[in-house]
Order: structure tokens, then C-alpha cells, then sequence
């Protein structure tokens, strides 16, 4: 029952994943995108992590989704020329892709496979009370850390996109002159 | 040899070293003061520390006439490094007495002189200021020399060594901006200082054999041990002190420097080139007498050396109508004599020979500027001040002049006892010193006799064709005609000069060894000579008959003018060329010398240095330019080549590690 | 279900994001792409907290989780100012940067 | 005696307070930058010469050491340690002596930037008095490496038209022998156990077995800065875009720097080496004389001749260390501080006359000495000093040198003593040419014709020097006795290891 899900799942994010990978148009790898979260979020609440997928589905397939899609809106880069410039480019990428994936695979299914079955999730475990308790006691300086981190990026998104400022720089930088 | 220190004996002695430190103060004086006072007080301080240098050196020479023990006068430390300790050490013997003697008196007369000479000389080339310095460099001078002949060791001579020859540089260069195309003078003071150099070089080398040798630089250390040390050291000291004798004495082969001296202003030839600082080499050999006493190879050599010297110089001296240059070979032979005498082992005879030149060569040089001034005089006479002066003629030239013998009578008389003592007539002075020199060269071999002969004799005749184109005729020139007497402070030097020429035959005339005695307790080694009357007559008959030739050749034509060619170079041909060209030794000097090192100086300095070695280093900065830029290409700007060869590396590495 | 199965599909998430890195010229893609990547690490620290049974691995995405939204505006802020300067997002074009 | 502030700590960064002081006055306060400067350093050589009065010249060993631990690198402990003998105090005398002419000589020179060159010197001299007193070898490769920093600022903005040329030759060559030297120092301190100089010393035996590599690798970085031929090149380009001031203090301390190191480290810590490769080294000192007595007649740019000068006297220097006698070293000891002040005079006056002409051609001067007769009198015994003339600074220095190579056990040749005197004649040739050229002859240019005497200020900076040119050459004997003991220190250490290994 479990293999059925998780092939189906498996499968339904490995082709949206290709989806978003050979999309020509932006908006729709960002679709594929959307629907790959998603997948995975499903795929957090098999493994017992109800917390975790909805906030997948909330700040990634949510948020930062809509902020993808809204900046390609913005820009209009939908499409772009996809004439390739780097030549064995893509051949040395898939090459070494291969490569990865054979070498880590060795390693995943053959010298230290773990075949026994995960233990089935119970809802005391890892239910948003506990992972509420951990966080704000034993993870209290990094939670606080991640805030600043977030405050900063905002505070620096805004810096950076904020479109009046060229001018007063140069008036400055004339002023040294 | 040995020595006692000062304290021990007379007190007097303590006053040495202010034969040094009296002209010291002159040089001072006018050096910070000069400039504010007249010329009168400036030479009247130039003269005054001179002259009292010549008094304290009168007092040295009475002391030791009453005991004529050498000391030792200890003014100062100077040098200390492990086992080399070197002080300012003066030393009072006899030698050094009779150098400080003829040095300061001499010195003192040429000194009264230039402050009339001089006088002249800078309104006549037209920097009035220079008058000054004249008197600072010939103060300097003095210092030097005293240095050079008071030391007590080899360092401290070594010091007035250079010292002269500083101020023989500073004093030929006097004029410096004169000359040919204006760097004439400077180029032979130049020449003068660099050849110096090479013979000091070998008084260096020298000086490096006597310490590691004898562990010392004193004279007394050297000359009592001389005699233990090995003979292939003292030849190689021996021979490098001979470099340096040959190249501040004017000597085969680096006599070349002394001619061009004459580009300095006549009281310098007259002290420098003449009378003091060219005749240090005698000095320094006899000084060194214990060490050339016992190599008796070496020895020969400075014969031989003193000998070509003296007959080559003479013969130049024949073809030269410069009246100074004539005068400039003149010294250089007679010095040739002197190397002989010392050379011989007859060191009483060198510095007997040293001491009358040193009167007569110093009265014939003075007695020529006489003639100059009297020259330039005349040309001022018949041209404006202001004008164009490169229509004057040389003064210098004997074909110029002719008949002085009546406008300058009181020069004319000095002048013929200078030449006819130079010549070695008896009684004067220069008969009987030259005599005791052929004596001693007549009982070591007759060769050597028969070249100094021969020297003798063109002597007499270079002496004599001077004097008879100079004095004797008719004026071949506006300025000769035209020619003063110069004033009393010039002639005055010049007639005390001419009673020391005849008078100072009695040093060590025949049967009278009052100069031998008294270098007896400096030099034990010396060789007295005593009076031979067949080398007296031949000598004095070939000097009649050189003498006579002159007269011949040149005191019967009445009216030659400067165009008229010489009558020597009718005789002698081609071989007239060679006299008047020096033998072309400046020509070949340049050839051998002086070209190939400036051609491997440009070499060096072009190929080796910018081409080669610096051509390496750039070439290895390029090398790793053109390689970083090679590398660079790497960084191709593409972000996803970073990209795809980060993952390829991660790949890889994690590629590694799985199949470890 | 065993662990190696979820580190497997992890992998291939992996893989495919880097691809998207690499083979994509449009910056937004390749933004997208890294996305994908940190997906496929967060779905292998869920996996390992089941598998252990700890719930660190779990805060551990939550954190990559805020890192990444942070990191995205930052980036798209980039972005939008390349291409006010630029006038394209092109990655290709932006190649100013080199030896 | 216990001090508040160490004296050698005092001496070493009293620059820095002169340098504090001149960082809060405003630029454009140009005459309190300068007087500031000018006190600071005048106020520092007072301290060296405090220094001088509680030195001991009775004993052969260091003294007034301070010692402080400070850092471990490499597992190795630092200590911060500076100490005092007769030849650093040689060269603190003479950092100090010249750093206030030199400033005196930029009066009329640096008119812009006077703050950033001040700053620059001051730094410098601390670097200097530094690399001179340090007596850990990581504290004086700190202080080595901190000289280049302030000189490449002094060159590469108030130097010459090819400055950007000169400054990039000059850091790269010197930076390319530290770095052997930087290898050499954490090898030594990682066999030794320690980086002060008397730990080493006595550790000696723990890298005994890579003395030749280490010696190697000391005298790389030395020869480079000496400089020793043929790693010269970078010299006349540096000497030559430097401004006058830079060039000063480049003739007259920096090249000391390598000299002084050879005889700092070099000989005491391994000194098996220093014998085995002396006839090597003195080899290349002689070459280095007579090549640049060669080379320096060639030149017709003032700067450039004085240049090859340099390489020329400092191939005495060398060739008196590596004969390893008294009378070698104690003589290169003499003719380090000789040539400090000779060659850094000549390039003071030289810098007068370009100041006055805008030339470094020869050929652009000429019949000088008439215009300006006591500069050419001052130029003429400098040019003298020069030429080693006896009774001058220079000579008792050469004179010791080449009787020390003529008569060394070590060379055992008496031949480099002998073809090192030749550099006494080429060294005059060329000195005599260039006076003659600038100042003996007619006035050449008509734009020579109103050059003016020397100035009152001018006449200050040449003074002193003047003095000490004369004390040295007729009374040096204070000057020896506080380099012999230091020399005879060095000497029987020498003895004692040569003797443990034979």
C-alpha cells in the first residue's frame, strides 16, 4: 500500500521536476514548480511531518511561488533565446549528472543500503506542539538568528529595489568631485 | 733604527705637529674669513702659515743637531681594529727634517711669490674671487706635504700621499673652466689624479703586504724586521711601493700626468710639479731604505727605471716650445736622476740632488712665470681691455718670444743660474749633486753612467735652447717687445732661490759630507759617494759641449719669427716629431687604455646590464604576465561554467570518496 | 517504506535541480532550480528524522525553509535591478566579470 | 635601571607619536606638518643618543634587552624582543642622524601631499629603527617587510616619470627574496623551538643539517636589498624615479638593511655556512665593485651614476663581511654608516641641483663651481669621501675592508683584495668624471646662469654631515670602539663553532 503511494508520489515529482527543467516558458516551470511542492509536501505527511508540509505548501508553494511568478510578470521574461553560447556544455552537465547520480547510488543501494522499513509515524511525534517546544527552547538563539536573517534580507530587498536612489548617489559622488 | 719618544727627550719636539695644524689654521682662516678681506691679508695669512711652519721646522732641525736621535711625537689615536693600530704619529729625524725644510722654505718663497703672481693671474683670466682659494689649496697643500714627510708610519704617509695629490688636482684644475674647448685644465687635473691613482694603488697593495707581513704600519717595526722576512714578500712590497713612486714621481711609465700638470698656474708647477710632491718618491724609497737594501733585484729595476726616465724625459724635453712643458720633462729627468741615486743605494746623494732641484727647478718655473706675466703684460699693453682676445697669442710659447734678456734683466739673471745649475756647471749648486749621482752610477756599471751621460747632455742642450729663444735675439712678438719686468714681491723669491741655487753645493761638496753625515742616523744603509774627478770632467765637458751646440743652433740667428720651423727638426727628421709629441705615450695610452675601458663600460652598461641582466628579470616578469594571462582566460565570465565545474569537482570528489 | 528509497528520490530532485542550474540560461530558472535543490536536501532531513525518530531534522527545514524565503527576495531584488541596468536576465549575457 | 617606557621601545615608536600628532593636524597645514616632523625626528636622534650614553662598550654581547612574550605562530612562541649592540647602534645613529636632514630636504621639494609624505616617513623610520634592533627573527621579518610598504607610497606618488616602473620592479624583486627568507625564518622556528636570535643560537645543533639551505635563503633576501650583483637591477631604476628624499634614505639606511642582515643572521646562526660560501659572496662583492665602477662611468644621468655608485661601495661592504676578520667586518660595520652618509649627502645635493636645473642629465650642467663656489666646494669633499681619499670618512672604512680581504684566512686569496683596490682607481675615474661634468669646464647651458649659491637651509642639512665625514676619517676611534667589541663577539663565536665541527 505504502510502495503505491510513494511510487506515485515519487513519480508524479520526479515528472513535474522534469516539467519545470524543460519548460521554455518561465511561467510554466514555475507551475511545475508549484505542483512539485506540493507533491513533496504530501510526501512530508506520510513521514509524520504535518508541520513541515504545511508550511511547504504556505511560505513555498504560497509565497515564494507567487513572488517567482510575480517578478516574471514583472520583467516579462517568459521566454528567453535559447541559443547556447557554451558549447559541450551540456554534455559535460549530463555527463557528470550521470556520474553523481551512478556514485551516489552505488552508495545509497548497494555499499550501505538501509532496506528495513521507516517506523510509521505516530502523531505525538513531531506534532507542532513538540516541534513548537524544541524551537523555542533548545533552538532559541537559531529561530532568533533566522528573524534578523529575514529582517535583513527584507530591509536589503528594499534597499536594492528601491528605484529613486540612483540619483541621490550621484549627487553625492559629485559633491566629492 | 730606534726611536725615542718625545717626553723622554727635548720638549721642543712637542712642537711637531704644528708644522701641520699652523697651515691648517691658514687654510681656515681663509677658507671661512677670506672672502670679506682683501688680498693682502689673505696672503699675508697664506704666507705666515707657511712661514711658520718653515720655523718650527728650523727648531726641529736645531734640536736634532744636537742630538740627531730620531723621535717620535704621538698627537693623537686614529686607527684601532684588533691588531691594526695606527696613530697620528709625527716622526723628527733627519730625513724628515730636511723634507720639512726644503718643503716649508721653498714653499714659503713660492708662497711670497703667488701673492704677486697671483694677483696678476686672476685679473688676467678674469675671476678676481679666485684669489682666495688659490691661497686655501696652496695652504692645503702644505698640510698635506708635511703630513707626507712627518708620518711615522706608512698609513699616515699614505694619508699626505693622497693629500698632495688632491691638491695637485684642485691646483691643476685651478683654471678649470679654461683650456682646450674650455675642459682643457679640468681634463689634466683629471689625468693627473687618476694616474696618481693607479700608483697609489700600488703604494696600497703595499701597504696590505707590509701589514700582514710585519703586523704593523710603523716605519721602526718594518725596517728592524726587513731583514728576517721573506725576499719574494719584500720584492712584491718593494715593486708595488715602486708603482706608487713611479706614478706621483713622474716616472716610466706613468710619467704622462706630469706634463698636462702644467696646465696649473706657475707657482703650482713651481711647489708641486717641481720643488716638493713629485719628489715624494724619493723620499718614500729612502724613508724605505732597509727594505730596498735588501733585494738588490728590485733595486735594479729602479735604476733602470730612473735611468730610461731620465734620458727619455730629456729627450722630450728637447722638442717642446712650451717654456713650462720644457720645464715639465726637465723635472721628470732630473727626478729619473734621483731615482737612480736612491735606486744605487746613494740615498745622501738622492736627497741632495732632491734639495738643489728642489732650489733650481722651483727658480727656474718661478722665473718662467716671471716671463709669462711679463708676456701677458705686454699683450695688455697693446690691446683695449675689451678687446677680442683670440686674436692674442700664447704666452707660453717660446717661438714668441725672443730678447727678454733687456726688458727683464733681473728674470734673465735668475734664470741663467737656474739653467746653468740645472745644466750642472760648477760652482753651483746643481754641478755637484748631479755629480755625486753619476759618480755612484759610474762605479756600479758604465752603461748606466753613459745613459746618464747622455741625459747630462741634452740637458745642457734643452737648457740652453731655452734660454737662448727665450732671452736672447730679437722680440718675435708684439708682447715680447713689449714684455716688464715683474714687480719686487715676484723677483725677491726668485733672487733668494738664485743664491740658494749656487750656494747649496757646499751641503756636500767634495770632501764635505755634511749632508751624509747628518742622514746618517735616518738612513745607516746609505752609500756615501765620494767626488771622482774623470766622471767631474767628462761630465762637465759634455755639458760645455751640449751647451755649445745650443749656442750654436740657436744664438747665432738673429731674426727667426714664430713661423720659422726649428732648426732641430731639419737634423733629426721624423725623429723631431717623436720628441715633440712625447713619444706619442699619450696617444698610445689612450688607445690601450682609456678607449678600450670606456668601450667595456659602455658595454657593460648597455649589454650586460640593460640587455642581459635586465633582460632576464623582465623577461621573467613577461614570462609570468603572459602565462597569468594565459590562466586568466579560465575565468571566462560565464556563470555557469563556475557552476559546472564546481558540480564536476563535487562530483568527482564524491566519486573518489565512494569508490575509495 | 526503507529510508534508501526517499534519499533516492532525493537524489534525483537533486540531480535535476542541478541540471536546471546548469543547463538554463534564464537567471529566474535557475532560481527555481536551486529551489528544487534545497527541496530535495529538506526531503532527505525529513526522511532521516522518521528514520531516527528525532525531530531536529525537522526544525533543520524549517530553517532552511526561512533561509531560502529570505534568500529569494534578496535574489529576485538582485534580479530585478540586473535587469533595470542589464535589460535582460539572460546569465549568459552578464559575463562582464572575467580574466 | 628600570624605565616606565623601555628605552629601545622609546627609541623604536617615538616616530609614531610625531605621527599621531601629525594625522589629527588638517592638510592643508603644511608648515605644522613639517616643523612637526622635523622635531620628531631631531627629538629621536636625542633618544639614540641617550641610548649611546647608557650603552656598555666593555662587553661583546647584546644589551637593554627588552623581551616580551607576544604570539605563537606556528606552534612556535614570539616573543617581541629587541636588543641593542654595537653594530644596531651604528645603525640607529644613523637612521636617526639622517632621517631630520632628510626632512629638512624636502622643504622646498614636496609642496603636495606633504602629509601623506610625512606620515610615509615616519612610518618608515620606525620600520627602520625596527629591522635594526629586533632580535626575533618573526618581529624583524614584520618591521622587513613594513620598510616597503611606506617607501612604495614615497615613490610611487612623489617619484619620477617611470615611477609606477620602479615601484613595481622594487616591490616585486624584494618581496621575491622575503620570500625565502619568511620560509627560512617558520623552518627555524619550528626545528628551533624558538625565533629569538641567542634561543637559535644555542639550538643550532637542531638545524645544523639544513645550514647551507637556510644560508641560501637568508642571503637571497639580503642580496637582493644589499644589493649584491647581479640581483641589482631593480637599484637604478628605484634610485632613479625616487625622489630625492627617497633616494636619501634608500642609499643611505635602506641598503644597509641587507648588509646588516647578512651580519646579523647570517653569521651567527650559521656560521659553518657563512665560511663555506664566504669566497662565493666575496666573489660576487668584488664583481659588484668593479661592475659598477664600470657601468657607473657609462651612465649619463646623475642619479643612475650614483646609482651604480652604490653597488659598487656596497660590494666593499660585503667584501669586508665575508672576510671574516676583524678589520673586514669592523671596517664594513664603519663604511656601512660611511656610506649612509656620503652616498645619502650626494643624493641631498644632486636633489639641490635637479631642485634648481629640472635635469638629470650630465650634460645639462657644466662649469658650476664658478656660479656656485661653496656648493661645488661642499660637493667636492663629499665626491671626495666618495673615492675613500685618506683623512675622509670613506677611507678608514675601505682601508679596513680591503686589508681585511687581502689578509683573511677565510678567502685565503690575496687576490680579492687585490682586484677590489682596482674598484679604488675605477672609483675615481668616474667620481672625477661626473664632478668634472656638473662643475669643472665652461658654463655649459645658459640656462645654468642663474643658479644660486647654497641656501642657509641647504647649508644646515650639509653641515652636519660634513663634520661627521671629517670626525670619521681623522679621529674614528669612538667610532671603533663600540664596533669592536660586537665584532670581536661575532669573531670568537665564529672560532668556537668552526673549532666544535673540525
Amino acid at each position: 500500500m505504502q510502495i503505491i503511494l510513494f511510487s506515485f508520489l515519487a513519480i508524479l515529482i520526479i515528472v513535474s521536476a522534469f516539467g519545470m527543467l524543460f519548460s521554455k516558458n518561465a511561467i510554466y516551470s514555475a507551475i511545475f514548480l508549484v505542483m512539485n511542492f506540493v507533491i513533496v509536501a504530501i510526501l512530508y505527511l506520510t513521514l509524520g511531518a504535518p508541520f513541515i508540509a504545511f508550511t511547504q505548501i504556505t511560505v513555498y508553494a504560497g509565497a515564494i511561488m507567487v513572488l517567482f511568478l510575480f517578478i516574471i510578470m514583472l520583467l516579462g521574461a517568459e521566454r528567453l533565446p535559447e541559443a547556447e553560447v557554451l558549447r559541450f556544455h551540456r554534455i559535460f552537465a549530463i555527463l557528470g549528472a550521470l556520474l553523481f547520480i551512478g556514485a551516489t547510488g552505488f552508495l545509497l543501494f548497494w555499499l550501505s543500503g538501509s532496506w528495513d522499513a521507516l517506523p510509521s509515524p505516530t502523531s505525538e511525534f513531531a506534532s507542532p506542539e513538540v516541534i513548537g517546544i524544541t524551537l523555542f527552547s533548545e533552538y532559541l538563539l537559531p529561530f532568533l538568528i533566522i528573524a534578523f536573517i529575514l529582517l535583513a534580507a527584507a530591509v536589503g530587498a528594499i534597499l536594492l529595489t528601491r528605484g529613486n536612489n540612483t540619483p541621490q548617489i550621484e549627487s553625492i559622488q559629485n559633491d566629492e568631485e | 733604527m730606534s726611536i725615542n719618544d718625545a717626553a723622554a727627550t727635548n720638549p721642543i719636539y712637542q712642537l711637531v705637529p704644528w708644522i701641520i695644524l699652523l697651515p691648517a689654521i691658514g687654510v681656515l682662516f681663509n677658507m671661512l674669513l677670506g672672502n670679506f678681506l682683501s688680498e693682502l691679508i689673505v696672503g699675508l695669512v697664506a704666507c705666515l702659515a707657511s712661514a711658520s711652519s718653515f720655523v718650527v721646522s728650523v727648531l726641529m732641525a736645531n734640536a736634532l743637531a744636537n742630538d740627531p736621535q730620531a723621535v717620535r711625537v704621538h698627537l693623537m689615536d686614529w686607527i684601532s681594529v684588533g691588531n691594526l693600530n695606527v696613530d697620528w704619529n709625527f716622526r723628527v729625524d733627519t730625513l724628515s727634517v730636511l723634507m720639512m725644510l726644503v718643503v716649508s722654505g721653498v714653499g714659503t718663497l713660492i708662497h711670497i711669490y703667488a701673492t704677486g703672481y697671483m694677483h696678476h693671474d686672476v685679473r688676467h683670466q678674469g675671476d678676481r674671487r679666485r684669489y682666495t682659494r688659490f691661497f686655501v689649496f696652496f695652504n692645503l697643500f702644505i698640510v698635506a706635504m708635511m703630513v707626507l714627510v712627518s708620518a711615522d708610519n706608512y698609513l699616515m704617509l699614505f694619508v699626505g700621499w693622497e693629500g698632495v695629490g688632491l691638491c695637485s688636482y684642485l691646483l691643476i684644475g685651478f683654471w678649470f673652466e679654461k683650456g682646450e674647448q674650455g675642459l682643457g685644465n679640468a681634463k689634466a687635473a683629471k689625468k693627473a689624479f687618476v694616474v696618481n691613482r693607479v700608483g697609489d694603488f700600488g703604494l696600497l697593495l703595499a701597504l696590505f703586504f707590509i701589514f700582514w707581513w710585519f703586523g704593523s704600519f710603523d716605519f721602526d717595526v718594518v725596517m728592524n724586521n726587513a731583514a728576517d722576512a721573506d725576499p719574494i714578500v719584500l720584492t712584491a712590497i718593494t715593486l708595488f711601493m715602486l708603482l706608487g713612486v713611479t706614478g706621483k714621481s713622474a716616472q716610466l711609465p706613468l710619467h704622462v700626468w706630469l706634463p698636462d700638470a702644467m696646465a696649473g698656474p706657475t707657482p703650482v708647477s713651481a711647489l708641486i710639479h717641481a720643488a716638493t710632491m713629485v719628489t715624494a718618491g724619493v723620499y718614500l724609497i729612502a724613508r724605505s731604505a732597509a727594505l730596498y737594501m735588501s733585494i738588490p733585484q728590485v733595486q735594479s729595476i729602479v735604476i733602470v727605471i730612473g735611468a730610461a726616465t731620465a734620458l727619455f724625459a730629456a729627450m722630450i724635453a728637447v722638442g717642446q716650445n712650451d717654456i713650462k712643458k720644457v720645464l715639465a720633462y726637465s723635472t721628470i729627468s732630473q727626478l729619473g736622476f734621483m731615482i737612480v741615486a736612491v735606486g744605487l743605494g746613494a740615498f745622501s746623494a738622492g736627497m741632495f740632488h732632491l734639495v738643489t732641484h728642489a732650489f733650481f727647478k722651483a727658480l727656474l718655473f718661478l722665473a718662467a712665470g716671471s716671463v709669462i706675466l711679463g708676456m701677458k703684460s705686454g699683450s695688455a699693453h697693446d690691446h683695449q681691455p675689451e678687446a677680442n682676445h683670440s686674436d692674442t697669442i700664447d704666452p707660453q710659447d717660446m717661438r714668441n718670444m725672443g730678447g727678454l734678456r733687456k726688458q727683464m734683466p733681473v728674470t734673465f739673471w735668475v734664470y741663467l743660474i737656474g739653467g746653468l745649475s740645472l745644466a750642472g756647471i760648477p760652482p753651483l749648486a746643481g754641478f755637484f749633486s748631479k755629480d755625486e749621482i753619476l759618480s755612484a752610477a759610474g762605479s756600479r756599471s758604465t752603461l748606466l753612467l753613459g745613459v746618464l751621460l747622455a741625459a747630462t747632455f741634452l740637458t745642457a742642450f734643452y737648457i740652453a735652447r731655452q734660454v737662448l729663444l727665450v732671452f736672447f735675439g730679437t722680440p718675435r712678438s708684439e708682447d715680447a717687445s713689449q714684455a716688464k719686468e715683474s714687480s719686487l714681491i715676484i723677483t725677491f723669491p726668485l733672487i733668494i732661490l738664485a743664491i740658494l741655487s749656487v750656494v747649496a753645493g757646499i751641503l756636500n761638496s767634495p770632501g764635505n759630507h755634511t749632508l751624509d753625515d747628518w742622514l746618517e742616523s735616518s738612513i745607516p744603509q746609505n752609500l756615501t759617494v765620494e767626488f771622482m774627478l774623470p766622471i767631474a770632467i767628462i761630465s762637465l765637458f759634455i755639458i760645455l759641449t751640449g751647451l755649445l751646440l745650443g749656442w750654436t743652433m740657436y744664438g747665432r740667428k738673429s731674426e727667426p719669427s714664430s713661423s720659422t720651423v726649428d732648426p732641430l727638426s731639419g737634423m733629426l727628421g721624423s725623429l723631431y716629431g717623436g720628441l715633440k709629441h712625447a713619444w706619442w705615450v699619450d696617444e698610445l695610452y689612450h688607445a690601450v687604455f682609456v678607449r678600450p675601458y670606456q668601450i667595456l663600460a659602455r658595454f657593460l652598461a648597455q649589454t650586460i646590464d640593460l640587455a642581459l641582466l635586465d633582460g632576464i628579470i623582465n623577461g621573467l616578469a613577461q614570462f609570468i604576465g603572459k602565462s597569468s594571462r594565459f590562466f586568466a582566460r579560465l575565468q571566462n565570465g560565464y556563470v555557469r561554467t563556475y557552476v559546472l565545474t564546481l558540480f564536476v569537482g563535487m562530483t568527482l570528489i564524491v566519486t573518489y570518496l565512494v569508490f575509495q | 517504506m526503507p529510508l534508501s528509497f526517499y534519499l533516492g528520490l532525493s537524489l534525483i530532485m537533486f540531480v535535476l535541480g542541478a541540471l536546471g542550474v546548469l543547463l538554463r540560461h534564464n537567471a529566474i530558472v535557475i532560481f527555481m532550480s536551486l529551489e528544487l535543490m534545497f527541496n530535495a536536501a529538506n526531503l532527505a532531513f525529513i526522511a532521516f528524522s522518521a528514520y531516527h525518530q528525532v525531530v531536529t531534522g525537522q526544525l533543520f527545514v524549517f530553517f532552511v525553509m526561512a533561509v531560502a524565503a529570505s534568500e529569494v527576495a534578496v535574489g529576485l531584488a538582485l534580479i530585478v535591478v540586473i535587469f533595470r541596468t542589464k535589460r535582460t536576465i539572460n546569465i549568459d549575457q552578464l559575463n562582464t566579470l572575467k580574466g | 635601571m628600570n624605565w616606565l617606557i623601555p628605552p629601545l621601545v622609546l627609541v623604536t615608536f617615538f616616530p609614531l607619536i610625531g605621527f599621531c600628532i601629525i594625522f589629527f593636524i588638517p592638510k592643508n597645514q603644511v608648515g605644522a606638518i613639517r616643523w612637526t616632523a622635523l622635531s620628531t625626528t631631531i627629538i629621536n636622534f636625542g633618544l639614540a643618543i641617550w641610548l649611546l650614553s647608557m650603552f656598555d662598550k666593555t662587553t661583546t654581547q647584546p644589551q637593554l634587552a627588552v623581551n616580551i612574550p607576544w604570539v605563537n605562530l606556528a606552534g612556535t612562541p614570539v616573543q617581541f624582543f629587541l636588543a641593542i649592540d654595537g653594530l644596531g647602534l651604528m645603525m640607529v645613529l644613523l637612521t636617526t642622524f639622517l632621517a631630520p636632514l632628510i626632512i629638512l630636504s624636502t622643504w622646498n621639494v614636496i609642496l603636495e601631499r606633504v602629509k601623506e609624505f610625512m606620515l610615509s616617513f615616519l612610518l618608515l623610520e620606525t620600520s627602520l629603527l625596527g629591522v635594526f634592533l629586533a632580535f626575533d627573527l618573526v618581529v624583524f621579518f614584520i618591521f622587513w617587510e613594513f620598510v616597503l610598504l611606506p617607501m612604495y607610497f614615497m615613490i610611487g606618488i612623489f617619484g619620477g616619470e617611470r615611477r609606477l616602473y620602479a615601484t613595481l620592479k622594487f616591490f616585486l624583486f624584494t618581496m621575491a627574496g622575503s620570500v625565502m627568507l619568511m620560509l627560512a625564518i617558520l623552518y627555524l622556528g619550528w626545528q628551533g623551538g624558538s625565533y629569538a636570535i641567542p634561543d637559535l643560537i644555542n639550538a643550532r645543533s637542531t638545524f645544523a643539517g639544513a645550514e647551507t639551505w637556510l644560508f641560501l635563503a637568508f642571503a637571497l633576501a639580503f642580496a637582493v636589498k644589499a644589493p649584491i650583483w647581479p640581483l641589482h637591477t631593480w637599484l637604478p631604476d628605484t634610485y632613479t624615479e625616487a625622489p630625492t628624499a627617497g633616494s636619501a634614505i634608500l642609499a643611505g639606511v635602506l641598503a644597509k638593511m641587507g648588509t646588516y642582515g647578512l651580519l646579523r643572521f647570517n653569521l651567527s646562526l650559521f656560521p659553518q655556512a657563512t665560511i663555506q660560501f664566504a669566497p662565493w659572496m666575496a666573489g660576487l662583492a668584488v664583481i659588484g665593485i668593479i661592475y659598477g665602477a664600470a657601468v657607473a662611468f657609462a651612465q649619463r644621468d646623475i642619479k643612475r651614476l650614483l646609482a651604480y655608485s652604490s653597488i659598487s661601495h656596497l660590494g666593499f661592504i660585503v667584501l669586508g663581511i665575508f672576510a671574516l676578520n676583524q678589520q673586514g667586518i669592523s671596517g664594513s660595520i664603519l663604511q656601512m654608516v660611511n656610506h649612509g652618509l656620503t652616498t645619502g649627502a650626494l643624493f641631498l645635493i644632486f636633489g639641490m641641483l635637479i631642485e634648481r636645473r629640472h635635469s638629470r642629465e650630465l650634460a645639462s650642467y657644466g662649469g658650476l663651481w664658478k656660479l656656485m663656489p661653496t656648493f661645488g666646494s661642499l660637493t667636492l669633499i663629499i665626491t671626495l669621501s666618495s673615492m675613500a681619499l685618506p683623512g675622509l670618512n670613506s677611507f678608514i672604512g675601505e682601508f679596513n675592508i680591503l686589508l681585511g680581504a687581502f689578509g683573511s684566512q677565510t678567502l685565503a686569496s690575496t687576490w680579492f683584495g687585490i682586484i677590489a683596490a682596482v674598484g679604488v682607481i675605477l672609483t675615481a675615474i668616474y667620481l672625477l668624471f661626473m664632478f668634472e661634468k656638473i662643475f669643472l669646464g665652461p658654463i655649459g647651458d645658459m640656462e645654468n646662469n642663474p643658479m644660486p649659491d647654497i641656501h642657509l637651509r641647504e647649508l644646515t642639512i650639509l653641515i652636519p654631515i660634513l663634520v661627521l665625514v671629517l670626525w670619521i676619517g681623522i679621529y674614528p676611534k669612538p667610532f671603533f670602539e663600540i664596533i669592536n667589541p660586537t665584532v670581536e663577539g661575532m669573531l670568537a663565536y665564529l672560532q668556537s663553532t668552526s673549532v666544535a665541527l673540525h
